[in-house]
């Protein structure tokens, strides 16, 4: 998808409203809503990118580890609905995020532990196309990593 | 002795003679209809012909299981079994219109009425069940009528499809017109349901498995994650008419019904699995 | 590609030199239409055309002729096709017929 | 109709929680049928509780799919405790539902 392709008037308006988006424009066109959720991180799940959701959650370097690992399927049945589920080996966990970077925002889940917790969680998310799926794991103030690949095609004449 | 016996092989083998080229009726062709499938997919158990998809690809299995641990439909199903067990303004429930009180009976449809010599759904039964007790009829493809099928598939899960065509021509013309319909081509893209769930069975069409013919109603109504909610047989036949861009026939259209009736008696001894969960 | 072809054949009839006035534009919607109505009876309408048939009501109210009469051409040739394949499936669909 | 629904199964000292919520978790990417952006509609925070203490928390983006499951597992419950949830969505709506531990 080029933006030189005059054909493409989909694709250039699509373009364009990703670039809305980007600026911090898009938020003009939603009706007026209440303020976020006490607790809820806007500016990490309003960032782009990996190292920006790094900043705006946890502030530190991310160091990839055998000792965490994710589950997802090879090629995503629909990327609507996709189950990822992520455990870990380390002790006294406190969060595991998990990072779509293909979507328009990278962070897609973040979930606190309490002292109860068991160093897992699992849930479905959405996927706008074939992406690396991330799993962040903070454990004693450090952060842990692990990354899955999910195929992602798109749904139509099935089931 | 020998006369009769001689007369008794022929007379054999007159009738094989006369079955031999094609044998029909609906037998027959349930027969063929089975074996074709059985046999293209020899590693899949018969029961587990209702999973569609799942059935015939191990990495998508997977995911659906991952899924049913906690399916989609859970809220459909509640919502179904509290209309259930709401009475109606007159004070009768849905229970009172069916055999068995409605439970574990979904595999017996659709079924023929002598009365008007057509077929009846399920769903067609669930609306005139409503009208007779002074409803109004519930819309047919989603909403309160998933629910309610899914509660109703749910009380007859594991239970063989048992579709009888009794010894009535409008019975058996309405089953030929649904065999018909699932054999021609329609749509400007020329696709027959068997093109894709027959032919196609168990390949992939832009990312999706298709779903083999054999047992594909087993599942009704079904949550498609595509769609992110419930659907009826009506749905999914409205959508296959859209995909193969044909004009879609109203809901209950005496098409849809025939055909909905041709293939649950082609899946006859195939296990109720609804309601279920698609991509 | 059959449709392309079509539709490149009916841009060219469009072309100003075959401009159509309205009372041509109103005669193909109405022979399209006429047609579509026998696919519905036949069961066999496709949806490309109901969305031709749209298309050319619209050009119809916004006055253009030529649009108009070139969206009109294109349901008749696509309803006509539609009853061709059910015709043709009449016998056509018992070669599928699992045996 | 509820909201939520809760699976939570107790072994030993472990208790295994599923939820569903039923929420349309509108990414605020998608059209409707007239072309128009459908607004961001999603569930922003789900809260956990045991005996009046937080023991799960989940942070949710629009990327979570729609009629949202989770499942995550905690020590210290038993069987007939009850386990509640509260979800709060950012157009400011919210839900609570609860469930016995089996």
């Amino acid at each position: 998808m080029s933006l030189e392709n005059p054909a493409s008037k989909e694709a250039t308006r699509r373009t364009a409203l990703r670039l809305l988006a980007a600026l911090g424009l898009y938020g003009i066109a939603m009706p007026a809503r209440a303020a976020d959720a006490p607790g809820w991180p806007d500016k990490a799940f309003k960032a782009k990118s990996q190292d920006d959701v790094l900043a705006a959650l946890y502030g530190g370097k991310l160091e990839m580890s055998d000792k965490v690992s994710i589950e997802t399927p090879e090629i995503a049945e629909n990327g609507a609905v996709v189950p990822v589920s992520v455990s870990s080996k380390l002790t006294g966990v406190t969060s595991i995020s998990i990072l779509v970077p293909e979507n328009p925002f990278a962070l897609a889940a973040s979930y606190k532990l309490s002292d109860a917790s068991l160093p897992m969680v699992a849930c479905r998310l959405k996927m706008a196309k074939t992406t690396k799926v991330i799993a962040i794991v903070e454990a004693g103030g450090k952060l842990y990593g692990a990354s899955s690949d999910v195929k992602v095609t798109l749904g139509g004449c099935g089931g | 002795m020998m006369i009769r016996r001689l007369l008794t092989a022929a007379f054999a083998v007159a009738c094989l003679a006369a079955a031999a080229p094609e044998p029909s009726g609906p037998k027959a062709d349930q027969a063929a209809f089975q074996a074709y499938f059985f046999d293209k997919f020899p590693d899949v158990k018969h029961e587990d012909f209702g999973n569609g998809p799942y059935a015939v690809n191990a990495k998508m299995r997977k995911q659906w299981q991952e899924i049913m641990e906690f399916p989609p439909y859970d809220f459909a199903l509640d919502e179904g079994k509290t209309a259930w067990e709401t009475p109606f303004a007159n004070g009768h429930h849905y229970a009172d219109c069916f055999d068995n009180g409605g439970i574990g009976i979904r595999q017996t449809y659709p079924r023929f009425d002598a009365k008007t010599g057509q077929i009846v759904t399920l769903d067609g039964a669930i609306n005139a069940c409503r009208v007779q007790n002074g409803e109004k009829p519930l819309a047919y493809q989603t909403g309160m009528m998933a629910s309610i099928t899914a509660f109703m598939a749910e009380s007859s899960r594991g239970k063989p499809f048992a579709i009888e065509i009794p010894n009535d021509p409008r019975a058996l013309a309405a089953y030929e017109k649904g065999k018909e319909f699932f054999y021609s081509r329609k749509g400007q893209l020329g696709f027959a349901c068997a093109s894709c769930h027959v032919t196609g069975a168990g390949q992939r069409l832009r990312g999706d498995i298709l779903a083999p013919a054999l047992g594909i109603l087993a599942a009704m109504p079904i949550y498609r994650s595509d769609w992110g909610s419930m659907g009826t047989t009506d749905r999914r036949f409205i959508s296959c008419s859209s995909q193969t861009r044909a004009l879609p026939y109203p809901a209950q259209d005496e098409s849809y019904r025939d055909v909905e009736y041709f293939l649950a008696y082609m899946s006859n001894g195939i296990p109720i699995t609804g309601p279920g969960t698609r991509p | 590609m059959k449709t392309l072809l079509l539709i490149g054949a009916l841009t060219l009839l469009a072309s100003p030199a075959f401009a159509a006035t309205q009372a041509e534009a109103e005669a193909a919607v109405s022979a399209a239409k006429a047609e579509e109505a026998r696919a519905i009876a036949a069961q066999s309408a496709w949806t490309p055309t109901e969305d031709a048939l749209k298309s050319a009501a619209k050009a119809l109210e916004a006055k253009d002729w030529m649009t108009a009469k070139a969206n009109a051409d294109e349901a008749l040739a696509l309803a006509r096709r539609s009853i061709e394949q059910s015709v043709e499936q009449k016998s056509l669909w018992r070669d599928a017929v699992i045996r | 109709m509820p909201t939520i629904r809760m699976k939570a199964i107790s072994s030993g000292d472990t208790t295994e929680v599923q939820a569903l919520v039923q929420h349309p978790m509108d990414s605020g990417f998608v059209k409707d049928a007239s072309g128009a952006l459908i607004p961001a509609h999603h569930i922003e925070t789900v809260i956990f509780e045991h005996n009046g203490k937080t023991v799960f928390t989940a942070l949710w983006g629009p990327a979570v799919s729609k009629d949202p499951y989770l499942k995550f597992s905690f020590k210290g419950a038993a069987k007939g405790d009850t386990l509640s949830a509260t979800w709060i969505d950012n157009m400011g709506k919210s839900d609570t539902g609860t469930g016995k531990i089996a």
